[in-house]
């Protein structure tokens, strides 16, 4: 647990917010598909704490960034807090994704937050990788830039069409594969719930049944003691499944693991 | 710094301070933070003679200073309690008191699962009944706002048994007193309360229940005025040792039911929003008998008639 | 702009909001803010055949996003009511739908206040017997967790009085639906719930309780999500019109009462905060209907089953 | 309905802290005596206004004080409000004080925050006045200077004796009276209860039964609908009282009404 002291909180595109915060201590072993669970300091009536993907680190400085889009009550609080402002951090939680191997080209699958969830792996992979990003329209589409800085290559797909691809962020995963034929694909997913479920079908359609997805669920203690952020995994019993943890066991599980409902 | 050692009947504790069941998992996930050991007792999350799937998603929403939860009771059951490593045999490699939660679909799931422990007791401090629990059908709230059904509850939790038994009351109830009473004359050691007031919430833009459940289990500071009337109701109604909860989150808090006649507390969902919260409240409690040079915990119980 | 208008069966009320009973004075407090005569309807503080003190001070405690009040029913009695410029026949010149909330200490009480109303009707749309106020030691709470007391209550104002009958219920029961059906049957034409939930405050540094009268009743969002499951449960259970209070400060508020099967709702506490905030429930009851395309509020009245 | 905004807010003596909204709509009919009923901004679980005195106003420039000390949770976090920060405020409330005759000369008696609520006295008063400051000790005394200023005379008495006279500010009320008996005196209190009783005792005592007194009292609604800040008010009933509104029938009373319980 530690104290996060705000050093700057300043407004993105459309609903997204930077936070930036002091926060050695997480900084020191936060991860791709980490998150830091988060008491939105003043907001009292608000009891639980919010969960939210590290989106970048800068150990020497201690500095951590969270992306965030004002949606209710907690994260419009935390859009008016100022520089100087505190707020608990308990962090780094969850498992994060796995490392890609130097011979590895990542590609991140990314809806809305999730490009700001898959961002730190642009500081794991050695040789490039590729950012697939999906929004609603051209001003929600976060980092796009910062990819490219990074190395990646971008491909954008808008629900409207105002940018890129017209249509699902998955619809741009075939390209991808006939692009980097050659290389050693590793697929990471962070979005929307729907967008997810429908990464974990193509994946396992197109021979990637350990591409991993980061599943966002509703959370509550985030350290597994609450059973409150669960979804169904493959397991050997009657049913076929039982409810994992997504804060302790999750929030990153293989899509071969993700039990599909029918 | 007072003495916080506290008197439960058959059972000492440290300090008054336990962790309220189900929201301190089964100890380890905590015990990352700090040693449980410290604590008054770690009560875990309710156990029955099966594993459970509890409820499907979403099993929370947040209301205004408090929440609703139906998780539906997941859990591993009784044998893997009972063996997993991470379960009952770990609990007992910290020292920490252990209090074990149960709670079963029929009056014969109770017995079984009491049985079950007697014959494992090793580290078993205690056992509570939940008769109270919003979140399941079968069992559960009927047990907990009818009398004699929570009476028959406890009688055979007592004949399986040899353990103290905490039985656990439900707030849905309009004298509690007399379901104090009830389970008193059934032989329960101590009594324990509240559980969480039903309710519900809905998400108005999606026309639909926040909970898959539909109702859930209220809880947090906003039920506390409740759980501190009932408190007080119920250690009027009886002579056996009281544990007080719902919605502490300081020594403060901790304070005003001990006032109230509680002679142990809980704390529940406040550990969600600071891991540490039990930690505090027994510092609280400290804190608050030293600033008043009272020299032991025991002195304030039930001091507010 | 929908249409708002509501149909309560005998009565019809412009728009669904009302105020709760004891919250709003007799009218003329608020109608120094803005015209009463725009609200759904005017629930006046509950009347007695008596004049009454109402209890010891202090009264109220805030707590976490509510208050407990035991304020114990002050007022002028029936006979004030009726004749002083300050109370009925003021309301009378605003033009407002006045409904009268009557409380006694016997079942007689009630229904000489309802006899004395019939008589000098004019002017009064509806009573709300209050078989529920925590804060009256004789009568109120044990009428209000008592299903045939409750019931006789209800018979013996109907008998009094042709005036539309609206029972306001006390959430302090296992089961709301038992009870709701008990009064529909004894001949209330509406149901009214939530009152308040019985709690307590202790000041732990003057080491007494923060109430002169011990308990009081919690109101506020702290209660709503208890609230809710009751409207919820009350609608399922009779076929008269049922009115949902507990919590309500917004139109978001207000929007999952009427999804939940509420037919009108009760702003409560939430006045004391903003006075304007029965004002700004009906148009954020209004802002829902249009942003979501609905063109009259009795499409949304119980759409969440 | 007036929506404050913070123009300043700053620490004075100990846990004193003085607040200036911009209000000139409450500015432009404030009396001495009257009261705004705040909803403390940001305070997201506290449901209820809280009462103040209104210290002092500005009708030129709209701006309003109000002297406040931290006690509990509301106070605590408006200490912590920052200029450009908005509190709704509801006010002018209550009866205020009655205004000094041309030839009256008003005594001020006060006890800890009293004194902020009486100093708007001064600006009534048409020659000078006395004002008699309690306080639990030096520190603790509120605006002495200002009064002097403004052309009172002041008086201090302190619990612990470290200004002025150890002991009651009542005990000072009788040296006034000495010194200024040739004057036509009209006396005002503030302060907690059990000072403002032994004022009224006093007061009747002395001859003074139009003396008034401003009660502090839990409050709610603040506007007459709740009966949650009533005092005993003597009355022609058998129990010889009835429970008034502060909010809406005082703060103010005379002390010949006040119920004196025996
Ligand atoms: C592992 C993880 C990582 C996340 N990373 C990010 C991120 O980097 N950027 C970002 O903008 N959002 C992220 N989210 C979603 C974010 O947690 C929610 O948007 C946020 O909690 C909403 O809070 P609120 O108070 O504004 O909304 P409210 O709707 O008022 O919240 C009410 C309750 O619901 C919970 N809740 C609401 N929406 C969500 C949601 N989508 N996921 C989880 N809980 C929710 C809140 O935590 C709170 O308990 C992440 C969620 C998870 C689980
Ligand atoms: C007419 C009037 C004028 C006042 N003027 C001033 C002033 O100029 N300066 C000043 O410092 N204080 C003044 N007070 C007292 C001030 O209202 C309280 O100190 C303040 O409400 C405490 O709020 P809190 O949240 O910090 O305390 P908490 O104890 O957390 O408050 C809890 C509840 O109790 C109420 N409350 C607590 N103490 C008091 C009290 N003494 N009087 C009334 N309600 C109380 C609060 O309003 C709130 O509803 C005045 C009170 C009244 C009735
Ligand atoms: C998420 C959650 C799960 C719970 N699970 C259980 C349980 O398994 N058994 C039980 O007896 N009580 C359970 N409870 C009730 C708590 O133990 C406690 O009685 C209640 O929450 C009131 O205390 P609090 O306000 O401090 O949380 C649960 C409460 C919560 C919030
Ligand atoms: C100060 C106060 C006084 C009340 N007095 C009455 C009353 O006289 N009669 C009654 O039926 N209900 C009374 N109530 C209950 C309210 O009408 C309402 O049922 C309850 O407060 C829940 O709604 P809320 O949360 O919106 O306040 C009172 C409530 C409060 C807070
Ligand atoms: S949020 Fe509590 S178990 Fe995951
Ligand atoms: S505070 Fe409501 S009547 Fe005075």
């Amino acid at each position: 647990m530690e104290s996060g002291m705000i050093i700057s909180n300043v407004g993105l595109v459309g609903d997204y917010f930077k936070v930036t915060f002091y926060a050695p201590e997480i900084c020191a072993t936060a991860r791709p598909g980490h998150f830091v669970h988060m008491k939105i300091a003043r907001a009292d009536d608000l009891i639980l704490r919010r969960p939210f993907s590290i989106c970048n680190i800068s150990p020497s400085s201690g500095e951590l960034e969270v992306i965030y889009k004002v949606v209710g009550a907690g994260t419009r609080v935390l859009s008016t807090l100022r520089e100087g402002e505190v707020c608990d951090l308990l962090g780094p939680l969850g498992k994060p994704f796995g490392r890609p191997a130097p011979d590895e080209f990542p590609v991140a699958i990314a809806g809305g937050y999730g490009s700001a969830a898959l961002y730190m792996l642009t500081r794991e992979a050695k040789c490039g990788g590729a950012a697939l990003l999906g929004a609603r329209t051209r001003e929600d589409i976060l980092l796009a830039d910062a990819y490219r800085t990074a190395g990646f290559e971008v491909a954008v797909a808008t629900d409207d069409g105002s940018e890129g691809h017209m249509g699902l962020v998955t619809d741009l995963v075939d390209d991808v594969l006939l692009r980097h034929h050659d290389k050693k694909l590793r697929f990471y997913a962070c979005g929307p719930t729907p967008m997810l479920m429908a990464v974990c079908r193509l994946m396992l359609d197109r021979g990637y049944p350990d591409a991993e997805v980061s599943l966002d669920h509703l959370m509550c203690c985030g350290v597994g003691a609450c059973f409150a952020c669960v979804v169904k995994i493959k397991a050997d019993n009657p049913d076929g499944y039982y409810y994992a943890r997504t804060c302790s066991e999750g929030p990153v599980f293989k899509v071969k693991d993700v039990y599909l409902e029918k | 710094m007072a003495d916080l050692a506290t008197d439960l009947g058959r059972i000492k504790l440290k300090n008054p301070v336990m962790t309220a069941s189900g929201t301190f998992g089964y100890g380890a996930e905590y015990h990352k933070f700090y040693d449980i050991a410290e604590l008054g007792a770690v009560v875990v999350k309710g156990i029955a003679p099966f594993p459970s799937h509890g409820n499907p998603t979403p099993r929370v929403a947040e209301t205004a200073c408090g929440m609703l939860n139906a998780i539906g009771l997941q859990g591993p059951g009784i044998d893997r309690f009972l063996h997993d490593e991470h379960y009952l045999p770990f609990l007992r490699t910290t020292g920490a008191t252990v209090i074990v939660n149960i709670w079963g679909r029929t009056i014969g799931d109770y017995a079984e699962v009491a049985r079950r422990l007697e014959a494992d007791k090793e580290g078993i401090a205690a056992l509570e009944i939940n008769i109270s629990c919003p979140n399941v059908k079968a069992g559960g709230i009927a047990f907990g706002t009818d009398k004699n059904l929570a009476a028959e509850v406890v009688s055979a939790v007592r004949e399986a048994t040899t353990l103290p038994l905490i039985t656990k009351l439900s707030p849905n109830v309009s004298r509690i007193g007399e379901f104090a009473a009830a389970v008193e004359a059934a032989g329960s050691d101590m009594i324990s309360l509240i559980n969480t007031l039903t309710g519900m919430a809905i998400d108005i833009e999606k026309m639909r229940f926040k909970l898959a459940n539909r109702t859930g289990g209220l809880s947090g500071p906003a039920v506390k005025p409740v759980a501190v009337r009932m408190v007080y109701e119920a250690a009027q109604a009886v002579k056996v040792p009281v544990i007080g909860m719902g919605g502490i989150a300081t020594g403060a808090d901790a304070v005003e039911f001990l006032l109230a006649g509680a002679r142990a507390v809980a704390v529940g969902t406040a550990t969600f929003g600071d891991p540490y919260a039990p930690l505090k409240v027994i510092r609280g409690i400290n804190d608050y008998l030293d600033r008043h040079g009272i020299g032991a915990v025991s002195e304030i119980i039930g001091k507010v008639k």
